[in-house]
């Protein structure tokens, strides 16, 4: 394995049927986000991969300790700033479970809806990005990238007049939500998601069959189901090679029982079949978003009276590992409670960092610009990964 | 006018022509861009962004030239040059009008060809000459694509030529005054897609574009390329599309034939050219780059080919028609 | 097998993961045959036509300003009482121990009739705008304000002092949200329970 | 393999395994709830080894480490039957003073990361681990941060 140190000095030789060791990041265009790969290539194919991550290491958890049950949700978002929505969850359902809170059924609704539309989100970002990986910024890929941005702006616009921000929202409170949708909401909500909806039909007609996708996006990075399980990838790319795996099914949290939706599964392993599982993950998240909007119950949103204070949130003694399912995966926090307003131990198990860890199995033997499509489709969020 | 100057004048004429047509075509090209993905594109800079152009040119022309130290010194400042020089030459047989042109050599399309194949050798020594592993793998990457798309680019050139009897390019343009090649019953709409995709090849324009492909290799060949040296490797770039987008409307869009008086014509090769250029636009804000290998199987196994099967299939069509 | 196998024939085979052929596929894989490549690339550029001729989003941002939700969380700003005029902050440091960066520090002014903050900083630059200081503030004090335009060369000039954050006030339109509005939606619990439906949003704060 | 027969399995093979100390909370909670299972640390990698191939927990979820001051490290590892769904949090106190533990990869290549995460966070030593050098931090970094001695940054005046 290369070791870092040895590596700094990187030099040419030309000996002849000689390895290039080459640098792709961290401030490489397709990293998304800081990320260092040192490639061994034989011409172009690659032989080895050493993956360096850390750049946007903050320490959340040394951080959780340090910080209140009440402060530390809107800190929670950070770790995941694309899918801010689910990544609080996590952590206030822990809480919730130590301390055996009962969250108001329309708190509870509301947390699915505004999961499901930063799962939209969220996914909205990820065909952008990748597209524009794959097409280059003065080509086809940008205009992938500039339409879903179009699309993921409404989003924001939504959240933007439900809680205030555009990214990292803080929206979640132990035992329910912060904020209640304001009037007129709701049928700005169902506009915006229509229009999604079709406009989803567009960026399909546009990729769907065309050759150049596909022959970009077919047999490359085949994750086998066996690799899956044993590198412990989740989400998207677990359902994309054959498991069928979904948080939202197998363990429902936050009344998704009450939801009818379809889990898509495929069994091709590679990019497309990643790519078509997300696709239908769109429609099925925005099926979720009417049904919930539909029966959104009347009601206060928090068990608990409103934030007066810092240290009012006390947790009993206990532990607890809440699991959510992100757009990436499964977000876990695993958390200590020592019955003081702060938490003792929290591990966040991110789920960009397991699934960026099946990188260096699959890409040895693909072409460079192979390697910026499996990064495109494994979607790593660096705050997530590097914690 | 001496007799010594008079040989410099169409040139020198051409040459600034071609010079302000490029600097302006890539506002065209971003405005038009812009639209299709529902943004405005430049509007700061002169009413309606008009004078972006010419603040890029003299932003370029102020930038510091920066030469990196374990550059090649000789190679990495003469390949721009080599570069450009191809790129210009292509104009020489083009006719602008019937009498306008700078030489209309009877040998008009093989000059054109054999020149255009030329600025290879300047790409090369550009990524070579700055000692860059990101430039180095881009060059290597261009000469494999370039080379192998010269071949169906050729083919899919002569079959006008065919149609047309003649090598002379003012005489393609005038066989062409009843019909023209793109309207030619099946082998000219084949041969005009030809065209269009080993042009787009040929100038590395996305699909094909794995030259400068930033999300691999940063820049391609240009990314120790700073200021004027930069500014030239980018005229050269868009006068290669241009001069092909000229080429395309005199073979298959009947240069300047057209509806209203004669003095028209240079207006109307104009409009051709640019409805070509916009054509190659438009294809390349729609489409995803593709792999270098999935390139080269493209043309060795698909359009080359092609390409062949629709020459001699004009060639019979040629002889059975003339034997009728 | 930890790291990576490296491949032993320079030429690797099809590229899959070292595992072996892929499982099979359950969506069939695309053929790439030539009548599909054109009626491919004809839906593509078809897409892309269309969209010339929608209207761009472009917002020209110096020029046209962008309507803000009334939620908006913009600049921080300290607020004058409504009928006594005074100064609405009373040092209380509740919004000290509730920001997370910790950013706010404030110092109480005791007085007879009641109590001031002496000194009040707040370093915007390292601000997350999370908006606990105003969900936790008794009287109101603080408040963010529907603008975000603060931009300045100096991060010194980020280190707001009491007086420029009065200043704030003064200067742009206050966002909806403050301490009581906030804590009332949340809404007792017992409230809620009592009454069937909505708990009143007026100050039934206990 | 649902819940009670995992646990069945367990206490049979793993004599000396403490299976859900706490108490079972309502029905529904049970349900999702993981087996908690607390080992001594020489049977670390044969249980995950035994969970892996008997009980089909082949989805390795993550591994991570606790500092309880005076009582010293515990290793934590959380694998899961997804077919099942029945997920084992397997646990393992290290003993006060000792930074050394069996490692996992041999049988989860996921692991490799997440343990390399751990000594970086703690300092523990995973033995049989192929690459062991720090994930996140740089690698002339001193000290290891999750530790419950590392000095946290005290609130301070604003330094900025």
């Amino acid at each position: 394995m290369l070791d870092t140190a040895k590596t700094s000095k990187v030099e040419f030789d030309y000996s002849g049927g000689e390895r290039l060791t080459m640098n792709m990041g961290p401030q490489h265009p397709s990293a998304h986000g800081v990320f260092r790969a040192i490639l061994t290539l034989e011409g172009e194919t690659i032989v080895g991969v050493d993956a360096v991550i850390g750049y946007l290491h903050r320490c959340h958890e040394k951080l959780s300790e340090t910080l209140t049950y009440a402060q530390y949700p809107s800190i929670a978002s950070k770790t995941d700033y694309v899918a801010a929505m689910t990544s609080e969850l996590a952590y206030v359902m822990a809480a919730e479970q130590i301390g055996k809170i009962e969250v108001p059924k329309r708190a509870q609704y509301l947390r699915v809806i505004m999961a499901e539309l930063q799962r939209v989100a969220s996914h909205l970002l990820w065909l952008g990005t990748w597209c524009m990986d794959m097409g280059g910024a003065l080509g086809g890929g940008a205009t992938v990238f500039l339409y879903c941005i179009r699309e993921r702006e409404l989003i924001l616009d939504l959240f933007e007049s439900l809680v205030g921000a555009r990214l990292l929202y803080g929206f979640y409170q132990v035992g329910g939500t912060r904020y209640d949708i304001p009037d007129g909401w709701a049928q700005k909500c169902r506009e915006t998601i229509n229009l999604i909806d079709a406009r989803i039909g567009e960026y399909e007609s546009l990729l769907e069959d065309n050759p150049f996708f596909l022959a970009r996006a077919q047999g490359v990075g085949v994750i086998s189901r066996e690799l899956a399980e044993d590198v412990g990838i989740a989400g998207p790319l677990l359902r994309g090679s054959g498991v069928n795996f979904d948080l939202r099914r197998a363990a429902p949290y936050s009344s998704y029982e009450d939801f009818t939706f379809n889990v898509p599964v495929e069994t091709g392993g590679d990019c497309f079949a990643r790519y078509r599982v997300r696709m239908v993950e769109f429609r099925e998240s925005i099926a979720i978003v009417r049904q919930a909007l539909d029966r959104l119950p009347d009601g206060a949103i928090s068990s608990r009276p409103g934030l007066k204070s810092v240290a009012q949130i006390r947790i009993p003694k206990g532990e607890a590992y809440a699991r959510v399912e992100g757009p990436r995966g499964e977000v876990g926090c695993y958390l200590i409670a020592d019955g003081s307003a702060k938490p003792y131990r929290m591990k966040w198990r991110g789920a960009s960092f397991s699934n960026l860890a099946v990188l260096p199995h699959i890409i040895p033997g693909h072409k460079i610009a192979d390697v910026v499509a499996i990064m495109g489709s494994v979607d790593p969020v660096f705050g997530e990964v590097d914690r | 006018m001496p007799a010594w100057l008079s040989p410099l004048v169409a040139p020198f004429i051409v040459l600034n022509v071609v010079i302000g047509l490029v600097t302006y075509v890539t506002l065209l090209e971003r405005k038009f861009a812009a639209r299709m993905q529902s943004r405005i594109g430049p509007y700061r800079v002169g009413p309606h962004g008009l004078l972006q152009p010419i603040a890029d040119a003299l932003k370029l022309m102020m930038k510091e030239d920066i030469v990196p130290r374990t550059a090649d010194r000789r190679v990495y400042n003469l390949a721009p040059i080599v570069f450009l020089v191809p790129c210009m030459l292509i104009f020489a047989t083009i006719p602008f009008a019937p009498g306008l042109g700078v030489a209309d050599l009877n040998i008009g399309i093989l000059f054109f060809l054999a020149v255009s194949s030329m600025e290879i050798v300047g790409l090369f020594m550009a990524g070579w000459g700055s000692n860059n592993k990101y430039a180095l793998l881009s060059a290597m990457r261009a000469v494999n694509q370039i080379i192998s798309y010269d071949l169906p680019f050729i083919f899919a050139a002569l079959v006008p030529v065919l149609l047309a009897g003649s090598l002379k390019l003012s005489e393609i343009a005038a066989a062409q005054q009843g019909l023209w090649f793109i309207f030619y019953p099946v082998i000219g709409q084949l041969a005009f897609i030809a065209f269009v995709v080993s042009t787009l090849a040929a100038e590395n324009r996305v699909p094909f574009d794995i030259l400068e492909a930033e999300s691999e290799l940063v820049a391609g060949f240009r990314v120790e390329y700073s200021g004027m040296k930069f500014a030239l490797i980018q005229l050269g770039e868009y006068a290669h599309v241009i001069g092909s987008s000229f080429l395309g409307a005199v073979l298959f869009l009947g240069a300047w034939a057209g509806p209203g008086p004669e003095w028209l014509g240079p207006l109307w090769m104009l409009l051709k050219a640019m409805f070509l250029f916009l054509l190659i636009t438009w294809v390349r804000w729609s489409f995803v780059r593709i792999r270098v290998d999935q390139i080269l199987t493209l043309s060795w196994k698909v359009l080359l080919p092609f390409t062949l099967l629709l020459l001699v299939s004009t060639a019979f069509v040629v002889v059975w028609r003339a034997g009728v | 097998m930890s790291n990576p196998v490296l491949p032993s024939s320079p030429t690797a085979k099809r590229p899959h993961g070292p595992e072996g052929p892929a499982p099979l596929r359950s969506s069939p894989t695309r053929v790439v045959s030539p009548l599909s490549v054109i009626r491919a690339v004809t839906k593509a550029l078809w897409v892309t036509f269309l969209n010339l001729f929608r209207k761009p989003v472009t917002v020209h941002y110096p020029d046209e300003e962008r309507k803000y939700p009334d939620r908006y969380r913009g600049l921080l700003a300290l607020v004058y009482e409504k009928d006594t005029g005074e100064e609405a902050c009373i040092g209380c440091r509740l919004c000290e121990y509730v920001c997370p960066p910790a950013v706010i520090k404030v110092e109480m002014l005791k007085t007879e009739k009641r109590n001031y903050a002496k000194s009040f900083s707040l370093e915007l630059y390292a601000c997350e705008f999370c908006e606990l200081c105003v969900q936790v503030c008794p009287t109101d004090a603080i408040v963010m304000m529907k603008s975000f335009d603060l931009a300045t060369a100096d991060r010194r000039e980020m280190l707001l002092d009491k007086d420029r954050l009065h200043a704030i006030g003064l200067q742009h339109q206050q966002s909806w949200a403050t301490g009581n509005l906030l804590r009332a939606m949340q809404g007792p619990p017992k409230m809620a329970r009592a009454e069937e439906v909505h708990a009143k949003p007026a100050g039934s704060q206990a | 393999m649902t819940r009670e027969q995992a646990k069945a399995l367990i206490d049979e093979r793993f004599s000396s395994a403490q299976v859900d100390g706490d108490a079972p909370t309502s029905a529904e909670a049970t349900a999702s709830r993981p087996i908690v299972v607390t080992l001594p640390v020489d049977q670390w990698t044969a249980f995950a080894q035994f969970a892996k191939t008997t009980l089909g927990c082949r989805f390795f979820s993550f591994s991570s480490a606790v500092d309880w001051k005076e009582q010293g490290l515990e290793v934590v590892a959380r694998i899961d039957n997804l077919d099942d769904g029945v997920g084992v949090m397997m646990k393992a106190r290290l003993g006060p003073g000792v930074s050394a533990c069996p490692s996992l990869v041999p049988v989860f290549r996921g692991a490799e990361w997440m343990e390399r995460e751990c000594y970086d966070m703690f300092g523990i030593q995973f033995e049989g681990h192929p690459d062991l050098r720090r994930m996140l931090l740089s690698d002339d970094w001193q000290g290891h941060p999750l530790l419950k001695s590392y000095a946290v940054d005290t609130p301070h005046p604003p330094y900025r």
